[in-house]
């Protein structure tokens, strides 16, 4: 039985992002915490969630102890609803059937924007990073959920390269660049959950975990963060919650 | 990779023996198909369906300048760089897998500028690959747009639509010369069926101007005619069938084997660890080494394969 | 027809609970979701797999002023035209079939010019379809250009290819308010398998707002999951699946039964010698008469329906 | 046994244009005389051509007796090696896979322009036609042979209404209205076999019929028809082409 309080980073992030998911969604889910996340949202409080893979996916079942290594892999289509073509399913969410896009993040800035293409200078990249994948799409056409570590160097003002939109250079730069729908909706880390002014798209802080300040979320942050006026305190992971995820991964494959 | 006009693309086709014939070949007569230089485009997508056994025959043959595009590359991306088989990648992405984390070969080659690394969104791969299909030198989208990834590749075109005014990306067609894909059965004449995920498979090699096809079995036209509406690629597609069980190893092909991962955990150590001493250590040992690629399985071991083989079936009998 | 802003198109799918749900429900049930004035997209070709059972209810509902979009139009187009349901027809094709030649019903209507008749190229439908299931405003395409079909189609707009040079045309997007499609299973969520010939239905389901499914059985949940490479509508896209076997006759359904051939002649018959009163015999008789489907069935005839299943049987088996 | 000699117009118009296929070949063919005589090609001197129908299929085998009523029902998916969506095989015709597009007629001009939609003002028909169907994208997109019979109401000097275009105005007027490909290669009708003028694109008559007169033939035409310089006589069906169309349809549905 785990304890309240005895929990890893990855899975308190599993666990506030699961829920910020509500019942009926149709989630496209990027592998690891957010496909913990939904399986585990799925599993307590939203039993008709369904769950899109990249690989061409359409409402899994995902059983414990046997989480697929990438959404592109036969064990994603377990039991699936639907296998369809990749492009197929990223027109999924071009058409607007997608009411989230959910993925982790390497990089991102005060304006939404995600990184995984360059460290440093693109012309001269200190670090190639695997690119975009999917995630530019996802980015480009869903209400975004991503989920990530809270550290100064992935939370910069402004990322080196915009590989997902967030949105943009703030104001109404993303719609004016030609993605009138979607756009970040939150970010949840190790620290808090943070959503995004609904005129300057700067990001802020909606709620922290138990026992963090603002000040330490600041000392984490590239970026000067404003705080919602009724910032709030989230619940710590449950018993419930923690069991499930545990169950889920019982190898620790995302979770450790 | 200057487009051609349509009517050399149509050429290219119609040059081409398209009639109901047998084309069954060995690898190594197979990789003779490719040129350097050519446009090759791959299947399969990151672990899966990934044409490996055809890709280790062209880097025997000591290909050159290929450019690769792939929706997602993986390890197989590795060994075409590190073998000096591929000078361009034109994908969405490009790492080892999830579990092993970012291509160490990759960033070798790409960050000292050996290699170009082409990135599109994973959509956008897709549609050029359909437009290509589709015989139209471009295709309208909705991402990319505003992001950096837009701004690096001014081979996409910006456009305000006629008919809504909305931004729009045109992207254009990509026609590879020679499309490599692995399916889980086809006939002699290149009638393939496909189970489970189809990735990027159909518009690609309906985009290519002509496919290699390896199959895990060859089945007969008879039980292709049984079920046409099963038949995934049309023969007259296919320039060549190569029987090749175990065709995707170390990599999986649905319902019938997962990956190798013990060799997938010695193969990314090792390259990782040394990118070029690595890779040329790998690239001995098990591509230029064996002298078939079931020697190469072999090197995998059988035990491995077979509990590969067991992990396939039991997902696809769940 | 005006085509609705991309947040419109977007909205009208997010406002619909698409969450796994079951929808099955009664034809009376299903025609009650479509509404006068809307644009219906008619799954199956000529006399293939048409949806007649809910065109069938749908004239019973007495609904007016639909558009009734088709690749292929046949019989069941007199039905809409005959009944007053539909006023306006966009199709590549109009005819009852070559077997019984050009339809006089669609004659009688196009000529008087009470109903429109909007013509494009079959593969123009295809790619209006597919531009609306890909969320695009148009999809460029190669035919249609210097031809009177497309003179009279201003709605499509001719440009130059910013990559190639190339002469193209732009078609627009059509996404229907509802499509009906019939299937030969699915399950009580909607996630549907069709087998044989798919004409333009997957592009047609997703480019609607919302499908109304009829099919010849519904099976269960658990054997979609067996096979979900085999399920070609996702459930999310349907609002409706109602039971129906033999749903498509007098058509046919691929592996189930051929056309009712005595049925079509008497029809054709009675119809062409007089598209205004033959048609209100028939309608009285067949349509409205009826206390339901299965009474239409059997003014068809045990006997023919049975030797159209022994004809369908004998085709899948040949 | 038939006689020589002893055949219907619809059976010359098939065996005429069987004649002109080539093994190996890909085509395109609408139902009736069309598929009947791809078929009678198959059988007798082209045994690798490969059959196409709009309804989705490629390379079906047609068995006697057994002949399809259109080319979008299950008759026409015996046995074949693939079916397909309909939009996909008309694509195969835009990508470039098609060697001869093959169909019918109903009205034709002297720049192998065909009409199916109107007869007369298209503004106030008399008549409304079917339309193109799949009709338009196959004369777009391909090299085409189409049947029909030879009277002076349907080979008129410029149709009412082009609905599937061959040479539109004669000259380069198909090419430069978008049309690179493709084009009108021969009519065939009981009266003879026609092509086109390599620069003015104008019908005229390759070879007549047995015991036809290049008069007779001016005589059912609506426009003024060139004879080749090399204008050959064409040889009568054979029996055992004959033979092998009756087994075909033994109904006659195609060839009273």
């Amino acid at each position: 039985m785990p304890s309240t309080g005895d929990y890893t980073a990855s899975e308190l992030l599993a666990v506030m992002s699961s829920r910020l998911l509500e019942d009926g969604q149709i989630v496209f889910a990027g592998v690891g915490i957010p496909l913990l996340a939904a399986t585990l949202a799925q599993g307590l409080h939203c039993p008709s969630l369904t769950i899109l893979f990249e690989g061409g996916v359409i409402g899994p079942v995902i059983e414990p102890g046997k989480l697929p290594p990438s959404t592109n892999e036969q064990r994603c289509t377990i039991h699936a609803n639907m296998v369809l073509g990749s492009t197929d399913v990223l027109l999924l969410l071009q058409r607007g059937y997608v009411d989230v896009g959910f993925m982790g993040g390497a990089q991102i800035d005060q304006h939404g924007n995600l990184n995984s293409s360059f460290i440093g200078d693109p012309a001269r990249p200190k670090t190639r990073l695997p690119g975009t994948g999917g995630g530019n799409d996802i980015a480009s056409l869903a209400q975004m959920i991503v989920a990530m570590k809270h550290e100064k160097r992935r939370f910069v003002e402004n990322v080196d390269f915009v590989t997902s939109p967030g949105f943009l250079r703030g104001g109404n730069s993303r719609r004016d660049s030609g993605l009138p729908a979607g756009g970040m909706y939150r970010v949840v880390t190790d620290l808090g959950i943070f959503g995004f002014d609904d005129e300057t798209k700067r990001m802020k802080i909606l709620a922290l975990h138990a026992g963090i300040t603002v000040a330490q979320v600041q000392e984490n942050t590239g970026f000067q963060l404003a705080a919602a006026p009724d910032m709030g305190v989230t619940e710590a992971p449950t018993d419930r919650e923690l069991e499930f995820l545990r169950r889920l991964d019982p190898d620790r494959l995302y979770t450790a | 990779m200057m487009s051609p006009s349509y009517l050399d693309l149509r050429r290219r086709l119609t040059e081409r023996d398209r009639s109901l014939r047998e084309k069954v070949m060995s690898l190594t007569e197979a990789a003779s198909l490719v040129k350097d230089g050519d446009t090759v485009g791959i299947g399969g997508s990151t672990l899966s369906r990934t044409p490996m056994a055809m890709i280790w025959a062209l880097i025997r043959a000591r290909r050159k300048t290929l450019t690769c595009a792939r929706g997602i590359t993986s390890s197989e991306g590795d060994w075409l760089l590190g073998s000096g088989a591929c000078d361009r990648v034109v994908t969405s992405w490009f790492s080892q897998g999830i579990v092993w984390g970012i291509s160490k070969v990759m960033r070798y080659y790409v960050e000292s500028g050996a290699v170009r690394f082409d990135e599109w969104s994973h959509m956008a791969m897709g549609m050029r690959f359909k437009a290509g299909a589709m015989g139209v030198p471009f295709l309208p989208m909705r991402s990319m747009l505003g992001s950096d990834v837009m701004r690096q590749r001014p081979e996409a075109r910006e456009m305000d639509c006629p008919f809504s005014g909305d931004r729009l990306l045109l992207v254009p067609a990509l026609n590879p010369d020679v499309a490599l894909i692995h399916v889980q059965r086809c006939d002699a004449y290149g009638n393939a069926q496909i189970d489970g995920l189809q990735f990027l498979d159909i518009d690609l090699a309906m985009a290519a101007n002509r496919v290699i096809l390896t199959t895990e079995r060859i089945i007969s036209n008879d039980q292709i005619r049984r079920a046409p509406d099963q038949t995934k690629i049309p023969f007259f597609a296919v320039e060549a069938v190569v029987e090749v069980p175990f065709g995707c190893a170390p990599h999986e092909c649905s319902g019938a084997y997962e990956p190798v991962y013990e060799h997938m955990d010695y193969y990314t150590a090792l390259v990782n660890n040394n990118p070029v001493d690595g890779m040329q250590e790998y690239l001995d040992r098990y591509v230029y080494g064996p002298a078939s690629w079931v020697d190469y399985l072999n090197l995998l071991g059988l035990n491995a394969l077979l509990d590969a083989a067991r992990r396939g079936r039991s997902v696809s009998n769940a």
